[in-house]
């Protein structure tokens, strides 16, 4: 900790969550994320929650253009983005409208008098300003006229109007920096940084974050605003953090596990919100032998793809719903000649285009079951940002140990939202290298290994083992194309079976938090893991008989699963779609689960979850 | 890739495959493999560095039956899939095959793209107006009119010409080829071949079951002289049995014409000069149709540009130059904070 | 009956099983099908398997050349093509041995001698002569130079010889309508009609038919050769009937609806195996005024339907597995949209290309499940040529009536096999007229109807009904843009139950044979529905207390059948995939049933199946 | 269809809906949208009888801003949904919103096929150069070594010239406009609704937030006069601030050049005429590309001939005529038999 510690008066506090909320334009997701930085390099635990609209920038002040930022740290374990927001920056009437209903009661709100003019009233769609009716009764509220201040503070650096007022978010930040006595240090450098080339420009924000700061500090709001202290979160690793996103993690992965088999990595992709950034990483790391090909549709991504992998590259295609389902026949191209591949889905709520910049985890039937034929392959789903890092591993090894596709379930909450995370050594992650097949004695393209059933893999321009591949279907035996019957019957159940046994392949599933067996068990995958863990611990601390199982291996299902799931009186199974991992738990093992469903475009919130242990385990008891 | 000690050349027959060859008897695609495999041997291709993807079509068989290696894809995205093979590793020595329903129906984005990025490849297209294996319905390429069990009045759409939209799409090589022509066909691949980038070959290939004699017009031998000019870089666009007929370009009606040499005062010099790097020509050349026009084959248009596959890997090279592959630094860039 | 019916020594039979089995050239499909419609208007029950290979024209005399054309026929119900041939007209080597193995024990082989030379024998693979070995013992071969006999009958014809051999066929078709005591009337009239402007040809045909009967009829075969004859199935219902293929059976169903519904119809296709000659058939009946747009892919295809249901007309689109997949996406939009549309499946052997010519029920996932998002839509399945006539009219009420995608499930198969079929009358069945919306008052594009909770259909043209619609969420009332996430989760709610509750609007589940309740039943859909039909009917003769249960509708499954499915014992369920309508049934109704699958890309055998009951009922017991 | 008494002529205001529009302040789709509502009252459309169909961009959420019948599709796909309105309605008039992502990325397939097939619409592509909604990724229309988020090092790709391909592929209307032109573009807009088939405009959109300027060589108010030309039919193409710079054919060449009227002994006369009808012409201009050569705007293209749709239709109407819709008939067909 450094000199700037608060000292003062300050009441302690376990975790707090806060959501910045405001125009597209008002810089909002830099705010949160700035703020999160800051907080992660003081130890606190932390999760966030990026919320923000499909429109690049919609019209100014309207309700649908509000981009928000939720942090929730604490000096206990977060680990979600957190249910209700403690404080609520409202940097307009649309921010204060769009947010209002989730703050937690009493809560404390900050807003920019500034900007609650008629016309932004008109546009938000009140009536009357709820500044003046009773609106905001039962909230602790402070006006400030940020808009005139941060005008006032960076006066001297001479800037334009609109350039000035862009310095808005960071006068706000400097105020909420003050409020939870964080240092200002890593914003002033960073914005330092960033504005190298326009010092100006660098000097009126960091004036404006040190105006935000002053402000507090002086008389105006003292007793009125009250300080927060939230200590380190005491970690149980030793070792060097950082913060990361999801989409980012994942990318990290995945060229971690290019290293760690030593195989150049190869990615198809086509942009599509909120799977984009996954491309956009992996573009940058060029030096780790990482190709990306922007292909004219998800198609051409996964062909290209499913190319590089033919020619002994590991072929790697991201996209989201939409575009996962345009790439469902080449998927089974990847399956029918069994190649390595890796299909990543950051999903996000559909139908159809449905709403593209919010979460969903409706994907699952897609992933494991939507395709023409018999046609299994492996699934695999994230859970947080590091997650993301073991899962992109994980994906290569299977891969490329099976030969086969494998398709990693993320979503746009996990891809946008950022945890520290303990920084790996990747020295001391265990390699996997993977061996092309070279040898030429009694060579069959479809000869496959008696263990993992993995047909060789061979890189064009090895001589002695020239071959052709397709998709139809191939003779067990010589891989020549065959149309015999018992054949095909052998071949199908011979493709099923390789990958029903890479279950024996991967960990037995754990039990996340409380015991193997009991009265009541949650199960979840993918994003609602924090939730439902922090769910699962206070019911626990309610003396409620409940655990937490998270499912991270979608299929082939973990090989213990069923036993462990029947050692409890009753199951919920927790999911943002309308019960798929249910119906897939019901369809494998005849598993009759409570099915709690969420479907709105945003996380579970604890207490949902809560609600229901607490009414399951009633029952259950 | 590996070295290979030259100690025997090899022929056309050591690029055929122990697989039975499938088309239906007098298909010109028979004519088409002998011809690539031919081409193969005279270029001294080297097996195992020489791959060829395709699509799903009659004509997509193809890779089974050539002794390399090969990828017999889905309908319509072998260009994709070529694209991603020649990325991976651009050593390899990529071979294209496609239909017209397979690379201007459902492939044509692919085809769009994969010439206009330059990917440097060899793409035949074997062009017999018809969709052959789904037995005979009419493709983009068809004929106006064309009655087929899809179209039992006749099809009503205005077809495509295959070497018009690559030089749309910006082909920088484009060129034409007939099945049955076996001494000028491999001349136009191995040039093809030359190219560095997306060589686009259509090659007018007759399905004798179901849409026999179709080009006729202009492929038979009889009228072959009168009815087809194939181009050369350099040399003037005189055709004709007696080699009396050229092209010229008429200013007033700002369109190609034919002229008779001898007649009405032409002399041979002035028929136009055939520029392969003029793309205008090339626009000219590739919309005569017969039969009020020669049918023009051969190389029509090359224009080379740096292949996008050579573009990438020298992004790729200068990174790898400029920067370390220190994965641990990686991550550990920006802000970190140690816990202890 | 005519005065060409059988007098002589006739073996009375209740059914017959032929193949007739020849190189591609040798018009096999064409003697087939000739010889089936003779068998159908003689007034047997019938039913026919077409099986050739995916090549046009495959070289000449190699195995993966054959084809063959199975017609089971009978004076009692067939329902099936029949499992083991009790007849195998092999016209070369490679027919042979392609088809010995499936040839009942002690059953007739009639062969063309004249074909089994050294050329042939090679290409077939034989070492040795079949004819001079021992691999026909056992067999009643009959051999017979056909290649030679048929030259002789049309030498007078001064044909080629290439042509004059085009007629081997109809010289084999003579012998066996002698066999079986059928009229060669509707043979010669037929190809009087085909051959009109060829009247040499027609002759050389005619007299082939007439020379092969001939044989027949002269003395070289009496006492070797028997005859056969198959009384008239007695149907239970008067009427005109024909024979029908599924495809057409289906084109027809499609328009029939079309006529019912008062709605113009737009198929929007790309041709696929086996899937084409439902464009082909609708392509031929503009005066109906069915429109059809051959597209540039299967993705334009199924947009172009899109568009036409948005302008008001009925889209349909159609095809296969993989051109199935490529429709996933936009699938979701007409979901989203709340359009009718009508998508056809005829399955065929997967993954990826897979086996084109063969038949499979590997789709049902990708039907119920495989895309992405929460995205219910109506699946039918058909089960034999007459019932997609039904299917046909049934998709284009439940579309219409509900705006929803309606999934036709059809398979190479049925889209290929023949059976007679009661022809209806169009004026007595049902009406359904559609009416588009034309109400301006309070009209909003998503106001439902409170019953069927369809939105309403407009015609763009219509005034005061302006309005746009898309694939992003939409609000529930008004119908424009909508992130709001309790809309969200309506919206998603609604159209889930929308396509629930159709369930109320289709027939309950019946029982096909036998009783409701008991010791055990099978379940079957789609085109296994013929041979489990006739498993059950041996099993029960057997007095096994067995029940046929046949699911046509898929998506919503009959509201009764979860009930039903537990009023027995023990259920089986069979299907040529790996099981997937059985994880259906255990993912809706936790039923533990006994999966019985093949995926060979052929048929169910009868005795597959009854082994099966066999087995189960003694375990039942 | 319906009768529409004229009582009161439309104003491009009753082209508006109550949609607030959502496109970033600055975006050049607000000027575009404009110029529609004023060419939609300027031709006098009668709003229920027209339907805009869109893909997915930014500039795909056009249809929600205009008071007609209006569809949102999915990315890519609008050529065809709009092939399958027309079809289905022929009455209605269909215009089509795209971008270069949408309308030559992933759909570019679907754009060759329904120009190719010259369905009845007006076809809009607003090229800004750039991915909009997702946030500023490279295109294919995309000027050469350009940095964006999935290019850091710069894209490789050659781009695509929108209308050289819309003319490989068969158009017979291809024209040019520029975004902020709310003079001109209404004009080439009624000239591509007066056309029947399809119309291809290419609109110059200005993206403010991810590729501001890209095309300002060309479109700045004070270098327009000697950077664009407006092509107009039977008009010599002549441009500059002075009106004293034209193009001509330079038949050594074989290649447009520019030339100043008075230098040389260059005269008036001695410019090309256009003419919309030829073909090659047409290609010429459209690979003119600044600063070597003015931009071509306006109509550059246009060669009717009949349209898919009416095509279509008139099959339909000839089937209809010759043939009785009997459906007992039509299954009775063949032979059946009976059983009593
Ligand atoms: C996704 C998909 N759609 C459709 C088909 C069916 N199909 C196979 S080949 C073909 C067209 C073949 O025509 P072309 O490319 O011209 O090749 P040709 O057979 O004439 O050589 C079609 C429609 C398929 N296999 N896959
Ligand atoms: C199937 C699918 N793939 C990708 C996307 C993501 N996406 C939406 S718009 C777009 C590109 C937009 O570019 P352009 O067409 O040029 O329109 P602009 O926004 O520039 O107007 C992309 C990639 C999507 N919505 N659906
Ligand atoms: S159908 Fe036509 S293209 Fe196909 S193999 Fe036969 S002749 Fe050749
Ligand atoms: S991102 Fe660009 S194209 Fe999209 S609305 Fe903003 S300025 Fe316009
Ligand atoms: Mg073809
Ligand atoms: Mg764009």
């Amino acid at each position: 900790m450094n000199e700037q510690t608060p000292a003062g008066n300050f009441d302690e506090m376990d975790s707090v969550c806060i959501r910045f909320a405001g125009d597209s334009g008002d810089g909002m997701q830099l705010t949160g994320t700035q703020f999160s930085v800051v907080t992660a390099l003081e130890g606190s635990d932390l999760s966030t929650f990026p919320d923000f609209p499909a429109e690049i920038r919609a019209p100014v002040g309207t309700t649908f253009g509000v981009s928000a930022f939720q942090i929730n740290f604490g000096s206990v374990e977060v680990s979600t983005a957190g249910d209700e927001p403690d404080v609520l920056v409202a940097m307009n009437p649309a921010a204060l409208k769009v947010s209002l209903a989730g703050l937690k009661e009493g809560g404390i709100i900050i807003l920019d008098e500034g900007a609650f003019n008629k016309r932004n009233l008109d546009k938000a769609g009140y009536d009357s300003n709820p500044l003046e009716d009773n609106t905001l009764d039962g909230y602790q509220v402070q006006k400030l006229d940020i808009t005139k201040m941060t005008l006032e503070s960076v006066k001297e650096f001479g800037l334009g109007k609109k350039d000035a007022l862009r310095s808005k978010n960071m006068w706000t930040l400097g105020l909420v920096l003050w409020m939870f006595g964080r240092d200002r240090k890593p914003i002033t450098d960073w914005l330092e940084q960033k504005f190298k080339k326009i010092p100006d420009v660098a000097k009126a924000n960091i004036a404006a974050v040190n105006a935000g700061h002053a402000y507090g500090e002086t008389v105006e709001v003292s007793g009125e605003l009250r300080r927060y202290s939230i200590g380190k979160h005491e970690v149980e690793e030793a070792g060097e953090y950082r913060t990361v996103n999801g989409n980012q993690a994942l990318a990290w992965g995945l060229v971690a596990g290019s290293q760690l088999g030593d195989i150049s990595l190869m990615l198809g992709s086509y942009p599509i919100t909120p799977a984009s950034t996954l491309l956009h990483t992996l573009s940058g790391l060029k030096e780790f032998g990482v190709m990306t090909f922007q292909a004219e549709d998800e198609i051409a991504a996964i062909c290209g793809a499913i190319g590089a992998s033919f020619a002994g590259n590991l072929g790697v295609t991201s996209s989201s719903g939409p575009g996962i389902a345009l790439k469902t026949e080449a998927i089974g191209l990847a399956i029918s000649t069994e190649l390595p591949l890796i299909v990543v889905d950051v999903q996000r709520a559909g139908p159809s285009t449905g709403l593209p910049t919010k979460t969903e985890q409706s994907d699952l039937f897609q992933a494991v079951w939507g395709r023409n034929g018999d046609s299994s392959i492996v699934v695999l789903a994230t859970s947080n940002p590091q997650d993301c890092f073991d899962v992109g591993i994980e994906a290569v090894r299977i891969a490329t140990k099976y030969m086969t596709p494998v398709m990693v379930l993320s979503d746009g909450y996990i891809g946008n939202a950022s945890e520290p995370w303990k920084l790996p050594d990747i020295n001391k992650l265990e390699k996997f290298p993977v061996k092309h097949h070279t040898d030429t004695e009694d060579f069959h393209p479809f000869k496959r290994d008696p263990e993992t059933l993995a047909r060789p893999w061979v890189k064009p321009g090895t001589p002695g083992l020239l071959h052709r591949i397709g998709g139809i279907e191939k003779d067990y035996d010589s891989g020549h194309i065959s149309y015999d019957p018992k054949n095909h019957q052998l071949m199908t159940d011979t493709r099923a079976e390789k990958i029903a046994n890479i279950a024996n392949d991967m960990p037995e599933q754990s039990v996340s938090l409380g015991t193997e067996g009991g009265k009541l068990a949650v199960v979840g995958w993918g994003s609602t893991r924090g939730a439902i863990h922090q769910a699962v611990k206070r019911a626990r601390a309610e003396n409620i008989d409940v655990s937490h199982i998270h499912i991270g291996n979608i299929w082939p299902l973990p090989r213990n699963l069923e036993r462990l799931l029947k050692s409890y009186d009753k199951v919920i199974v927790a999911e943002m779609n309308k019960g798929q991992m249910n119906k897939l738990l019901r369809a494998e093992y005849l598993l009759d689960a409570y099915s709690l469903t969420k479907v709105t475009g945003q996380p579970f919130k604890i207490t949902e979850i809560l609600d229901c242990i607490r009414e399951q385990a009633g029952d259950a008891s | 890739m590996n070295e290979q000690t030259d100690v025997k050349k090899l022929t056309f027959k050591d690029f055929e495959t122990d697989q039975e060859v499938r088309w239906c008897p007098g298909c010109g695609d028979y004519a088409i493999l002998k011809s690539v495999q031919m081409t193969l041997a005279n270029i001294g291709a080297t097996p195992e560095n020489t791959v060829f993807v395709s699509g799903i079509g009659c004509s997509s068989r193809f890779p089974y039956y050539v002794e390399t290696y090969g990828f017999h894809t889905i309908h319509g995205r072998a260009p994709a899939v070529a694209t991603g093979v020649k990325l991976a590793n651009p050593d390899l020595d990529v071979w294209l095959v496609t239909g017209d329903g397979d690379g201007l129906s459902i492939g044509g984005n692919h085809m769009l793209h994969v010439l206009r990025r330059n990917v440097d490849m060899q793409i035949m297209l074997f062009n017999n107006e018809i969709y052959g294996l789904t037995k005979g319905q009419y493709s983009p390429t068809s004929k106006p009119g064309s009655k087929t069990p899809s179209t039992p009045m006749g099809s009503v759409d205005l077809p495509l010409s295959p070497c018009s939209f690559a030089l749309g799409a910006g082909a920088r090589f484009v060129a034409r080829g007939i099945d049955t022509a076996l001494k000028a066909l491999p001349i136009t691949l191995e040039r093809a071949k030359d190219h560095k980038g997306a060589s686009f070959v259509e090659i007018f290939q007759n399905c004798i079951v179901f849409n026999d004699g179709t080009f006729d017009q202009f492929t038979q031998k009889k009228t072959a002289a009168n009815s087809q000019i194939h181009a050369v870089h350099g040399e003037r666009m005189i055709f004709g049995k007696e080699k009396d007929k050229g092209l010229v370009f008429n200013l007033e009606k700002f369109a190609l014409e034919i002229v008779t040499i001898g007649e009405n005062g032409v002399k041979e010099d002035d028929i136009l000069v055939h520029d392969e790097t003029n793309k205008m020509m090339a626009h000219m050349l590739v919309e005569l149709t017969a039969p009020d026009f020669p049918v023009v084959c051969g190389v029509i248009y090359c224009n080379p540009e740096e292949s996008y596959n050579d573009a990438v890997h020298n992004q790729m090279n200068a990174a790898k130059s400029a920067k370390k592959a220190d994965f641990n630094a990686l991550i550990r860039q920006g802000r970190t904070w140690i816990v202890d």
